[in-house]
């Protein structure tokens, strides 16, 4: 492993931990303009989590130990899993530890962690977030698998860093495919972050809520890498996006560091672009009751499959 | 001289019982007799795999790989039976159900019935082993009908009547034998009805009379054999009777019948040249397994149950016997061998567990193994080494059984292995509830003796892992005797 | 040549110790001290010694002898090669753990005495031993029947339940049909030849038709061991009735037997597999897995919920299977190794953690007597030690990165991944649906097991009585840590056991199919360029961002904690019966996935004065299947009592018609 | 009778025989027919008398010594003992009529008959081998066999069913002294003595039946069955 490459895996990392609740912030300012809202700062993640970490926690009686690792655990698992994703060069030494495989399982370890901490306090809307997080996880889950297994039968492997690349240098090609995949994605993108139409990011109406219910009993320095983790979330799964159906323009192979230079912008622009895009789907729809959410993953799911299928089919 | 003993002694055991049988000794005495008659047994054989078949009294008995086994099984059972007899009938005694002259009557016949189990294997005279299993009927209805109640009744007329009908078909049978034989062999003196000379001229012999014969010959042999349908008499009378009798009769009496059946299919095989009496044999099998096992399905009395699987199990071996040939005879001797065995092994647990219940019904019968370990183990081991479950010696011989089917009779293979399965789930449903669950009854006036049980069950597992070479060895001669 | 015959009868040395050891039990057969003490860790030694044996004969040469037992015509061979010593490894290291912790579970009262429960339990071990070695049918036939005896008298132990004596005898019933099936299929494997010795069958030729009945019995007689659906119904019976060492040891172990038997018979013994085989194998498998899984989910009881999700992993790895014989089919040796590498991987790992998941559940048993999960909860508090090592078996088998079960999924997605090759365009068709059922499932095992630990070890008790549960003694905690350490190990050093699994994938598919790990500590089995997997890297990884996270938020500000009562959107009154149950936590699956079940559900209606819910989750099978065959039994029986009506005249007039018509038949 | 052709040029001894042979099968016909219980021992005891008749014809004609010592055997078991016993046997237990047959006397006939035609089909091939005088009664000998079976299937009284077995007993004999000049005469003492002791034990077990069902109808013993 090169210089280069330890280079850009720091960098990466780096830029996702740092960006992550800028991006967030961004998004919620698109959507106040767009609901003629006056827009928060775009510093305002940072300012809660800053605060958050300066309250004293507070931590129910029937809190288990293991309540109180899960939010490191979450936190930890977030951040190794930007150290795979490919956010601004492809050449990342330690992508050679997991492939996108693993990096699904990462997520869904994530998920596994959260809802145990969810039922750990024993509260009624604990175990009722748990549960349908779940729920929304083995419908998500599996379609998320699918669309990267569509993109690495297009390109012969797993690992994220080389789907990047290859796809990257091909010329400009349409597949029909990678357009299912593509569909799928978005929708396990809206619902594992609890985006709207699935989960409402800003709601406490406790009967409709999912990822709030579940991170009720959390506060202070908990939450508040709870809810860092929660932007690095999002912000990995808008840089896997990056990576599998817009990959130009991030810096490849052995380049020189320079190419990193120009790849920030490029990725800063982009991610301006997706906020604002997220935005506007929140926006123009409204929220599923939770059991027409199954129907929406399950909707996934399909393209997703549909999308394997129609690689095999066509071959492209 | 063995021969004498062995052939003397029982009957002298049943006359001197028709004098002593209700002294208070009269069950050891019982024992010790049947213990003489075991090593005098053991004594032939032991002379047999010395200096080979024997034949003596100008030629009226004769000793063979076939009969000699079947001579050392049936001493041997009857050994253990009367161990165990010793104590059931005190217990029965005890309970009122038997008085002093019914106990007298019961040791003489059992003395009696042994030795026409021991002439029928020994005579070389088919007329002799007819006169024999004719005498096995009657000294058995009178068992059966020990305890007088109308069931019983019922039940030794029945069996009575059928078999007797039967045995008469036989003895038109050996007369049409006779008749066939003496223009080969000349109606002078006997030798037109020794099975030795018989075997030696079978070639020769009139094919029409014979084949007709052996129908005779079948059916009448085969009643007692108890081959569907002409078992009917079979489970009343297994279930009626008291249960020392039900072991024997389906322990030895049924071999014994068989025996004779082979003896004539061998003379007539032989003669006929053609497969017609193999598939007679085997259809009278079939038929039984199948009927059997489906009827296991209806049983509510426990000896009637076990008494089923006798005639399951007899038609699988008769089956077997059709079949022919090395394999398949080798293990249907083995069968012979286990079944036997495993069979008056439960029917000792069996007794004991009606005893401690009060009850042959099934479904009264509760938690063997809470009230007595023993006789639990003794019924539940039993009745998973019938069911053919390895490694009992059961499992050996239908394995052989089967795979032989296989090779020689493809189609006949799924129906006796849906037999044996649907076997399966009537006798295990029955039975595990019995050995299981919350016990039901009462201690017993003299502790049981399960030395026999667990004895026949031991042998059966060695059976199952390992087969003496000689045992081996005279399973295989017998084998090539039958063809 | 020499040292592996010592080999082998070392580990035939070691199935009849364990025979012994059982023996030895009925010396003091009431000695709870002698038989916990003394025989089960002795038991456990021997588990120990034949694993080692096993890992020493794995690339060994094969060796054989013969015994001087059997039938006559039929001695006992016994055979050790590398298929039969990685199952007798799985076995040595599982039952280890699993006896260690016998050594301690079994207690006064409870059913049948210790000392004939100790000749059972390790009856049954041997025999599965012998199972794994015998070499000729009789062998493999009395072996294998002798382990389903063993524990059926195991799974009864406490046999005044009329539930346990039903599981029993279900069981039984099924496994006892398996055996004919097996028993003919054999009959269809010998060819002609009338050798029923392995090496005859290995010799013969058989016509693809008889080669299909045979692989069709074959599936049929294993799958009925394995718990194949429709074959599973006896499985989530027995395994709640078995005291849950025995669970552990028939869910962890027995169920591979099966998977060996079918390898066995259709990698060995059967030459080239057609290549529908493999398809049909692996929809049976993937419908199993999917069925499995999806009932554990609505499970309540939690034996049972382990015992649906045992059906749940036999559905994967017979999936696996199915993947290895299409390639096998078609030739494709290296991809065919890699899904077999995948297969043996997840029967590894299921022994492991499916035992560590059982034996937790018999010391919540011991600790609360509560089987049923509506009653369980907040376990964590009383029995940390049993609740945490029961936390790395529930990750392991929720299939996450870096334990174990991650690593045979991954393996076999790989193998999935690179179907495409295949030149047969239906089952090309049928990978990525394969491939999205077996996400699916994973996804859904995560579900199940979240249910399953957070119900149980999480949240509020929702008993009082819970507060006085105990927490495992000594050897329980020793048996656990050996299995939990199992699903560690297995989880970080991958290539060292796909280099193992090498071994048998060259001996079943030739030198071509041999798996390759590539590099000491990564995992890439292809090539590291299509993908790779370093378990170590990553865990090192993460574990430096986690300490690294916890540093700086302390750093920033001291980690004070203040305790008080639960938020909860502030609802004033919470009792532990609030939180979800069972039913509740299931209830998303039954909705989605309806169909699967036939539910009879009660809903309260507005006018009840005590509103009651109730559901019930039936399987299908039984009204599908089980029901109507034994209806017919019963109509056959009627129909032929008929013949039989006690009237003597009637008897005399069938022998008669008898006679008539034989003589009609010879004249 | 299937040598009606030469009955002519027949030696005097042969046509005797089949005289008897031809008594013996109209017996056993009206045997089948017979309700009365005490006629139904007479009909057996003249079957005694046909069996004596003709086997001490045999015996003279063929010069078989051995075969006057059976035909004394039958002589006093068939025609004297058994037929003794069975009247005192309905005496004593005041025996009257067997009621009703289960099928009724005309089929019975008729069935019988189709019985006959079948046994002499049976013996045809037999007889052909024959070398005895006596061969063509061989087909008699059958026929007597299944019409005694036959009236053992249609009896409802225990002791009719014994007549009917011992008339069983009676063909059987016939068949041996006419087929083949008679068994060995160990098998006939053997055949013989088990006759006698079965009937014996008959005899107690009508007496215990009586004890236990207060008659001899067979209806009352149908309690062991599959339904």
């Amino acid at each position: 492993m090169s210089l280069t490459g330890i280079l850009t895996q720091l960098l990466g990392v780096a830029v996702a931990v740092v960006l992550a609740p800028l991006f967030l912030g961004w998004v919620n300012q698109c959507r106040a303009w767009l609901s003629n809202r006056s827009a928060p700062p775009l510093t305002q993640p940072y300012r809660l989590i800053r605060k958050l970490l300066h309250k004293d926690a507070v931590i129910a009686d029937s809190a288990s130990p293991l309540f109180r690792v899960v939010p490191y655990i979450l936190f930890g698992a977030m951040v190794t899993a930007a150290a795979i994703i490919p956010s601004l060069g492809t050449n990342l030494p330690f992508a050679v530890a997991a492939d996108a495989i693993a990096l699904v399982g990462l997520f869904a370890t994530a998920r596994v962690f959260i809802s145990l901490a969810a039922m750990d306090i024993g509260t009624a809307f604990g175990s009722m977030g748990a549960r349908r997080e779940m729920m929304v996880g083995f419908l998500a889950e599996p379609a998320l698998l699918m669309v990267v297994f569509t993109a690495s039968l297009i390109c012969g492997s797993t690992a994220l860093p080389t789907i990047a690349d290859t796809l990257a240098g091909r010329s400009l090609a349409i597949y029909p495919s990678l357009a299912f995949a593509g569909v799928a994605f978005l929708m396990v993108l809206l619902a594992e972050n609890a985006r709207i139409p699935i989960d409402n990011p800003s709601t406490h109406l406790e009967l409709t809520m999912i990822h709030e219910a579940m991170v009720l009993e959390y506060s202070a320095r908990h939450l508040a890498l709870i809810e860092w983790t929660s932007a690095l979330k999002l912000f990995n799964y808008v840089c896997i996006g990056f990576a599998l159906f817009l990959p130009w323009g991030l810096a490849r192979g052995e380049e020189n560091p320079l190419a990193l230079l120009w790849a920030l912008p490029l990725l800063v622009l982009k991610l301006l672009l997706a906020g604002a895009g997220l935005a506007l789907i929140e926006t123009v729809s409204a929220k599923l009751r939770i059991f027409r959410a199954p129907e929406f993953l399950a909707m996934a799911f399909m393209l997703a499959v549909l999308g394997l299928l129609v690689r095999l089919l066509l071959g492209s | 001289m063995e021969l004498l003993i062995l052939l003397g002694l029982p009957l002298f055991g049943a006359a001197l019982m028709a004098l002593v049988g209700e002294r208070r000794w009269a069950p050891e005495v019982n024992v010790l007799v049947s213990l003489a008659t075991f090593v005098a047994g053991c004594a032939l054989t032991a002379r047999v795999i010395a200096d080979g078949p024997m034949l003596v009294w100008n030629e009226q008995f004769f000793v063979d790989p076939f009969n000699v086994f079947l001579v050392a099984l049936t001493a041997f059972i009857s050994l253990t039976t009367s161990l165990f007899s010793r104590t059931y009938m005190r217990i029965e005694e005890h309970h009122g159900k038997l008085s002093q002259r019914r106990l007298r009557l019961y040791h003489s016949m059992f003395q009696l019935f042994m030795f026409t189990m021991l002439l029928a294997l020994l005579t070389n005279n088919m007329g002799i082993l007819w006169v024999a299993m004719e005498a096995a009927t009657l000294s058995t209805v009178l068992l059966v009908s020990l305890y007088r109640t109308k069931a019983s009744l019922e039940a030794a007329w029945k069996y009575f009547i059928l078999c007797g009908v039967g045995i008469a078909q036989a003895l038109f049978g050996t007369i049409l034998l006779y008749f066939a034989a003496e223009k080969v062999l000349g109606g002078d003196g006997m030798s037109a009805l020794l099975w030795t000379h018989l075997n030696a001229v079978k070639g020769q012999l009139e094919v029409s009379v014979l084949s007709i014969s052996f129908v005779f010959l079948l059916v009448g042999y085969g009643t007692k054999v108890g081959l569907a349908p002409l078992h009917n008499w079979l489970p009343d009378a297994h279930a009626e009777g008291p249960t020392p009798v039900s072991a024997v009769l389906s322990g030895l009496l049924l071999n014994v019948a068989l025996y004779a059946v082979i003896r004539c299919k061998i003379l007539v095989e032989g003669s006929i040249r053609s497969k017609l009496p193999g598939h007679m044999l085997m259809a009278f099998g079939l038929t039984s397994v199948v009927v059997a096992a489906f009827l296991l399905w209806r049983q509510k009395d426990v000896k009637r149950l076990f008494a089923y699987s006798s005639i399951e199990h007899m038609g699988i071996i008769t089956f077997a016997f059709g079949m022919g040939g090395p394999v398949a005879n080798f293990a249907a001797l083995l069968h012979m061998t286990v079944h036997s065995l495993t069979k008056s092994a439960i029917f000792f647990a069996v007794g004991h567990a009606s005893q401690k219940t009060g009850t042959q019904l099934i479904e009264r019968i509760r938690g063997l193994l809470v009230l007595s370990p023993t006789v639990g183990w003794g019924l539940m081991l039993g009745a998973l080494a019938i069911l053919g479950m390895p490694p009992f010696g059961v499992f050996a011989s239908e394995f052989l059984i089967l795979t032989t089917a296989m090779r020689d009779h493809p189609w006949a293979t799924p129906v006796l292995l849906l037999a044996l399965g649907v076997a399966f789930g009537a006798i295990f449903s029955r039975v595990q509830p019995m050995v299981f669950g919350e016990p039901s009854g009462q201690p017993l006036p003299h502790s049981p003796s399960l030395v026999p049980v667990f004895a026949h069950l031991a042998l059966v597992l060695m059976l199952g892992l390992w087969i003496p070479p000689f045992l081996a060895q005279w399973y295989r001669l017998a084998a090539a005797l039958i063809g | 040549m020499f040292e592996s015959v010592n080999l082998l009868t070392g580990a035939l040395a070691v199935a009849h110790g364990w025979i012994a050891v059982g023996v030895f039990g009925l010396l003091r057969p009431n000695s709870v001290r002698f038989v916990g003490r003394f025989l089960f860790p002795l038991g456990a030694l021997g588990g120990i010694v034949l694993a080692v044996i096993a890992l020493l004969a794995i690339q060994g040469p094969i060796e054989s002898v013969v015994l001087p037992l059997g039938l006559p015509d039929l001695p006992l061979h016994a055979r050790l090669d590398p298929l039969s010593a990685f199952f007798l490894f799985l076995l040595g290291s599982a039952s280890a753990g699993i006896s260690i912790f016998g050594a301690g579970y079994f207690r006064e009262g409870e059913g049948t005495a210790p000392g004939l429960l100790c000749l059972q339990f390790h009856v049954f071990l041997g025999s599965m031993a012998l199972v794994l070695m015998a070499d000729d049918a009789y062998g493999f036939m009395v072996s294998w029947e002798t382990m389903a005896l063993s524990s059926y008298f195991l799974v009864t132990t406490q046999h005044r339940i009329p539930e346990i004596r039903r599981a029993g005898f279900l069981y039984l019933l099924l496994a006892h049909l398996g055996a004919i099936s097996i028993l003919l299929c054999f009959g269809v494997l010998q060819g002609g030849s009338w050798q029923f010795t392995f090496d005859a069958m290995r010799q013969a030729q058989l016509s693809p038709a008889w080669a299909s009945v045979a692989f069709g019995l074959a599936v049929v007689g294993f799958g009925a061991k394995a718990g194949l659906v429709p074959l599973h119904v006896w499985l989530p019976e027995a395994h709640p009735a078995a005291p849950s060492p025995v669970s552990a040891l028939m869910s962890g172990v027995m169920l591979k037997t099966a998977i060996y038997g079918v390898l066995r018979v259709s990698l060995d013994l059967l030459h080239q597999p057609l290549w529908w085989w493999g398809a049909a194998v692996l929809a049976l498998g993937l419908f199993t897995a999917l069925y499995g899984v999806v009932f554990a989910a609505v499970q309540t009881d939690m034996k049972r919920l382990l015992a649906y999700s045992s059906i749940e992993n036999i559905g994967i790895i017979f999936a696996g299977i199915g993947l290895t014989l299409l390639f096998h089919a078609f030739d494709m040796q290296a991809l065919a190794g890699l899904s077999l590498a995948a297969t043996l991987y997840h029967c590894l790992n299921h022994a492991f953690f499916k035992s560590l998941l059982f034996l937790a559940t018999g010391s919540v048993l011991h600790a609360t007597h509560e089987r049923s999960l509506g009653k369980l909860g907040g376990l964590m508090h009383r029995m940390p030690w049993v609740a945490w090592l029961a936390l790395i078996g529930t990750l392991a088998i929720a299939g996450l990165p870096p334990l174990n079960g991650f690593v045979s999924e991954w393996l076999l997605l790989q193998s999935f991944l690179f179907t495409p090759e295949i030149p047969q365009p239906f089952a090309n068709m049928l990978v990525p649906l394969g491939a999205a059922a077996l996400a699916l499932t994973a996804a859904l095992a995560a579900y199940v097991m979240v249910k399953f630990y957070g119900v149980i070890f999480l949240g509020r008790m929702r008993e009082p009585q819970l507060a006085q549960a105990q927490d495992c003694g000594w050897l329980e905690r020793l048996g656990l840590l050996w299995l939990a350490a199992g699903c560690i190990v297995l989880g970080l050093v991958p290539s060292f056991v796909l280099r193992q699994l090498g071994h048998v994938d060259a001996f079943l598919l030739g030198a071509a199919g041999e798996a390759h790990a590539d590099g000491i500590w990564l995992l890439a089995p292809i090539s590291s360029h299509r993908a790779s997997y370093v378990p170590i890297v990553f865990l090192l990884g993460a574990s430096v961002v986690v300490t690294l996270s916890v540093w700086i938020t302390k750093g920033i500000y001291h980690g004070h904690i203040r305790r008080s009562a639960a938020w909860d959107c502030g609802y004033p009154l919470q009792t532990p019966r609030m939180q979800d149950t069972a039913e509740g936590f299931g209830y998303p699956v039954r909705h989605i996935f309806e169909p699967f079940f036939r539910m009879q559900r009660k809903l309260p209606s507005p006018f009840d004065t005590a509103p009651r819910y109730r559901v019930i989750v039936e399987d299908w099978t039984w009204f599908g299947l089980y029901l109507p065959v034994a209806r017919t039994v019963l109509k056959t029986a009627n129909l032929i009592g008929r013949l039989q009506q006690g009237r003597i005249s009637v008897y005399l007039l069938y022998s008669f018609l008898t006679l008539v018509t034989l003589l009609v038949i010879v004249l | 009778m299937p040598t009606d052709s030469g009955v002519v040029n027949l030696p005097l001894s042969a046509q005797l025989i089949h005289l008897a042979a031809a008594v013996l099968l109209l017996l056993s016909f009206a045997m089948l027919s017979q309700r009365r219980l005490l006629s139904l021992v007479n009909l057996f005891a003249g079957q005694g008398a046909a069996l004596v008749g003709s086997t001490v014809v045999v015996a003279y004609s063929t010069g078989q010594h051995h075969l006057y010592y059976s035909a004394a055997l039958t002589l006093v078991l068939k025609m004297l003992v058994l037929p003794y016993v069975l009247h005192r046997l309905i005496r004593r237990l005041n025996l009257q009529s067997d009621t009703e047959t289960l099928v009724n006397i005309p089929t019975t006939m008729l069935i019988g008959l189709v019985v006959v035609i079948f046994a002499f089909g049976l013996a045809q091939p037999l007889s052909e081998l024959s070398s005895t005088v006596t061969r063509s009664t061989l087909g008699i000998a059958i026929a007597v066999v299944m019409l005694s079976f036959l009236m053992m299937i249609t009896r409802h009284k225990a002791i009719s069913q014994v007549i009917g077995f011992l008339a069983m007993e009676n063909g059987l004999f016939f068949a041996a002294t006419s087929a083949t000049y008679g068994m060995p005469m160990v098998v006939e003492l053997g055949i013989a003595l088990d006759v006698l002791v079965g009937v014996f034990i008959f005899g107690i077990f009508f007496f215990h039946i009586r004890d236990q069902f207060e008659s001899l109808d067979l209806h009352l013993m149908e309690s062991l069955k599959e339904e």
